[in-house]
C-alpha cells in the first residue's frame, strides 16, 4: 500500500496549485532524483489521478466541475513533464482526451454529427470517477472487516461429524433378465463358428462367362450375364463383383471386350470381332 | 444473557470461552491466566463456564491437564448422519445375480463357467451387501464349495412371487432378450475366446463388456418402444 | 440453564450447538434439518441460538451459506493465538479484489476499464494464490474471455454469508455503480486501445488469464516458492 505517496499527492496540493514551485523543484529533483513532488508511481492510472484531483475540489463527485478537473489534470501532466518524469502512455492519452473534452465543453453549439455531446462525455467521465471511487471505498471496507485467522477464529479442534454412507443398490428386473439373456446368448455364440458365407466366386463367374464367349457379337450389359437366381442381396453383389473381375481377366486374355460409356454407367460386354481377335 | 461486556468478570469469561473454542488443543489454566489480569480467579471462572455449558450441546471438560470443549456425550452418536447413496449394480454383478437366480443353488465355479469369465471377489460381496443373495449350504463335492441362492428380499425388490416366476429361456427369446448372434459376431467371438484365458489374471470387465455396454442403450430404447 | 434435556426444543438446540461446534466448516440449514425431526423450525432455533451467543465469546454467524461459530471479533487480538501472517495486499490488489467481488463475474478487460489502467499479471496471481478468486467460466463474446469471481474461501475469510452481504452492495446497485453503466460508455476507452501500441514497449503478458488457468496449480506452487 502506498499510503505515503498518495497522501503526498492528495494532501500537499502542490500538484494542483500554481506551477511556480515546480520550476524551482526541477533542479534539485534532477540532481538528487529523490525529491519528486509529482510522483506518478503513487497512482493507479489516470482515472486514479483524476479522482485524487477531484477530491481537491472538495465537492461531491456529482457536482464536480469537469472543466476545472481537466485543467488540473493537464497542469499535473505538464508539471510532470517539466520534471522530465517518464509518463506512461495511458496518462498522455488521458491528457489528450481531456483537452479534446475541454474543447467540446467550451464549444457553444453541439457538433453536427451524431457524436456524443461534451456534456455526455463529461457525464461518462463523472460516472467512471464515481465507480472507481466506489470500488476504492468498497475495497477499504472489505479489508476493514474482521478477517478469519487474524481477527476472528474458527473452532480450533473441530471433532468432526461422522457421515456414514449406506449404499442402496439399484437394479431392475429388466436389467436382470437382459443380463441373463445376453450372457446366455453370448455363451451360445461363443461355441458358434461363423459359417462360410454363400458367395458367388470369380471361378464360378469365369466358368459361366466362358460358356458365352464367341456367342455374343453385340454389346450386352454385364448384368444380363448374372445368374437369374443371384441378382439380389449380398450374393447378388458378389455375383456382380465376381463377374466383373472375371470379365477383366477375359479381356486381358483378349477373349472379351468391355465398354462403359460414363462413370457408374452400365458395363457392356461382347466377344471381340474376329478380325481384331486375330491381331 | 445478563452478561454485559463491560463487566470485567463477564469479559474474562468471554475471553476464556473464545480461547478454548479457537485453540487446537486443550489449554492449561496457567496459559489462560496469562491472558487475563493478574488477580483473576481463573479456577472460579472455569467452574462458572463449565456450569453454563453443563446442560448444553457442548461441555467444558478437562483433558490431559487442559481445558477444552467437547460434544456432550449423549449427543455425539446423534450427530452421525446416515446417508443412503443410490448405486447401480455393475454389469458383472447384475449378470452374476441373474445366473444365481436362474441356477441356484450354484457355486462360484459354476457361475464362472456359465459366464466364461472369472468373478471378482467384490461382486459376490456387493450382492451380499445388497441383501439379494445368501449362502444355501455346501455342495457335497471336492472342496465342499458354498452354493449361492437368492434371498427373500431379492424377490421383494424384483417383484417376484417366487423364483419360478422368472421367465424361462423361451420366454426370454420371445421377448427379444436373447437375440440371434449378431452378424458381426466373428470379431466379437474371436475376441471373446482370445481374451477370456488371458483375462484370467485380471478380474472382470474386459473390453467385450464395454462393447456390450455401448449397445445397451440401444437395447433399452428398443425395448421401451416395444412395450 | 433452565432447559431440561427432555424438552424437544431444548434438545434440538443442544444438537445444533454440538453439530456446529464439531463441524470443520459451516453447516447448511438443510443439513442441520436432516438431523432433526421433520417439523422442527430450524430457522427459529438458529435465531434463538444466535441470540444466546450474541453477548458471549463466540458468535453464531452465517458464512458462505452455512452456519458456524466464530470468536467474537473484539476478542480476537487478545487471544494471542498464532495468526496466519498475511502479506498486506497492494492497493491494486485490494481494488481488483473489490471489483471482482462486486462485479462478478467480470473479465480482466472490464476490471481494467473500471480501474482505467492495465492490471499487472501479479495482481491476479496474488488473489488466486490467496484463494479468494476463481475463474467463473468464459464470457460468450468475441475472444471468449475468462471471467472471475470470488471463491467460497473469500466468504469464509471476510465472514460473509453470501455475496449479497458485501458491505454497501445494495447502495451501489441502487446508485447504478454496479452493472451496466447508465450513461454513454466513455469513448476514451476505444481511443485508448487505439493508442495502446505506444505502450507496446512493455506489453502485458499476452493472455495472462489463460496462463493462469492452465498453470493455476503450478503458479501457486511457484509463487509460494518465490516468497
Amino acid at each position: 500500500v502506498r499510503d505515503g505517496k498518495r497522501a503526498g499527492a492528495d494532501g500537499d496540493g502542490v500538484v494542483t496549485e500554481g506551477t511556480e514551485p515546480f520550476e524551482e523543484a526541477v533542479a534539485p529533483a534532477d540532481a538528487s532524483g529523490s525529491q519528486l513532488v509529482v510522483d506518478l508511481d503513487g497512482y493507479e492510472g489516470p482515472i486514479d489521478v483524476l479522482l485524487s484531483l477531484a477530491r481537491d475540489q472538495k465537492v461531491d463527485l456529482t457536482h464536480i466541475s469537469i472543466l476545472q478537473l481537466a485543467d488540473q489534470y493537464l497542469a499535473f501532466i505538464s508539471a510532470a513533464r517539466r520534471l522530465q518524469l517518464e509518463i506512461a502512455a495511458d496518462y498522455l492519452v488521458m491528457a489528450a482526451w481531456l483537452a479534446y473534452l475541454k474543447s467540446r465543453l467550451l464549444l457553444p453549439e453541439p457538433q453536427p454529427d451524431d457524436e456524443p455531446s461534451g456534456t455526455d462525455l463529461a457525464a461518462a467521465l463523472t460516472y467512471q470517477l464515481q465507480r472507481l471511487e466506489a470500488m476504492q471505498q468498497a475495497g477499504a471496507r472489505l479489508m476493514a472487516r474482521p478477517q478469519l485467522g487474524r481477527d476472528v477464529f474458527a473452532r480450533g479442534a473441530p471433532e468432526g461429524v461422522p457421515l456414514v454412507k449406506k449404499a442402496q443398490y439399484e437394479a431392475t428386473l429388466f436389467e436382470l433378465l437382459k443380463a441373463y439373456g445376453e450372457g446366455r446368448s453370448r455363451a451360445d455364440s461363443a461355441v458358434l463358428h461363423i459359417e462360410a458365407q454363400e458367395l458367388y466366386s470369380m471361378d464360378d463367374a469365369l466358368q459361366r462367362l466362358t460358356r458365352y464367349i464367341g456367342r455374343m457379337p453385340d454389346w450386352r450389359t454385364l448384368a444380363s450375364f448374372l445368374p437369374a437366381n443371384l441378382r439380389v442381396g449380398l450374393i447378388g453383389r458378389s455375383a456382380v463383383a465376381a463377374t466383373f473381375a472375371a470379365s477383366l481377366e477375359l479381356v486381358r486374355e483378349g477373349r472379351l471386350q468391355l465398354r462403359q460409356d460414363k462413370t457408374f454407367g452400365p458395363i457392356y460386354l461382347r466377344s471381340p470381332p474376329i478380325s481384331e481377335a486375330s491381331t | 444473557m445478563t452478561d454485559t461486556p463491560t463487566d470485567p468478570r463477564a469479559d474474562a469469561l468471554r475471553l476464556i470461552e473464545a480461547l478454548l473454542f479457537a485453540s487446537a488443543s486443550p489449554v492449561e489454566e496457567a496459559s489462560i491466566a496469562d491472558r487475563l489480569p493478574e488477580d483473576t480467579d481463573v479456577t472460579a471462572l472455569l467452574a462458572e463456564l463449565a456450569e453454563h455449558y453443563s446442560g448444553r450441546g457442548v461441555h467444558l471438560v478437562k483433558i490431559a491437564g487442559g481445558w477444552t470443549f467437547r460434544t456432550a456425550p449423549d449427543i455425539g452418536p446423534r450427530l452421525k448422519l446416515e446417508t443412503t447413496v443410490q448405486r447401480r449394480l455393475s454389469r458383472a454383478a447384475v449378470e452374476t445375480l441373474a445366473i444365481i437366480a436362474y441356477h441356484q443353488p450354484v457355486t462360484r465355479a459354476e457361475i464362472e463357467e456359465i459366464r466364461g469369465v472369472q468373478i471378482s471377489k467384490g461382486t459376490i460381496d456387493t450382492l451380499l451387501e445388497a441383501g439379494w443373495i445368501m449362502p444355501k449350504g455346501r455342495r457335497e463335492t471336492v472342496g465342499r464349495p458354498v452354493t449361492w441362492g437368492t434371498s427373500e428380499s431379492f424377490l421383494h425388490h424384483f417383484g417376484l412371487g417366487e423364483i419360478a416366476d422368472l421367465p424361462g429361456m423361451d420366454e426370454l427369446k420371445a421377448a427379444g432378450l436373447i437375440g440371434e448372434p449378431p452378424v458381426v459376431s466373428l470379431r466379437e467371438n474371436s475376441q471373446m475366446s482370445e481374451v477370456a484365458p488371458a483375462n484370467a489374471a485380471e478380474p472382470e470387465e474386459p473390453s467385450p463388456e464395454l462393447d456390450a455396454l455401448a449397445e445397451q442403450g440401444e437395447l433399452v430404447a428398443e425395448h421401451g418402444a416395444e412395450h
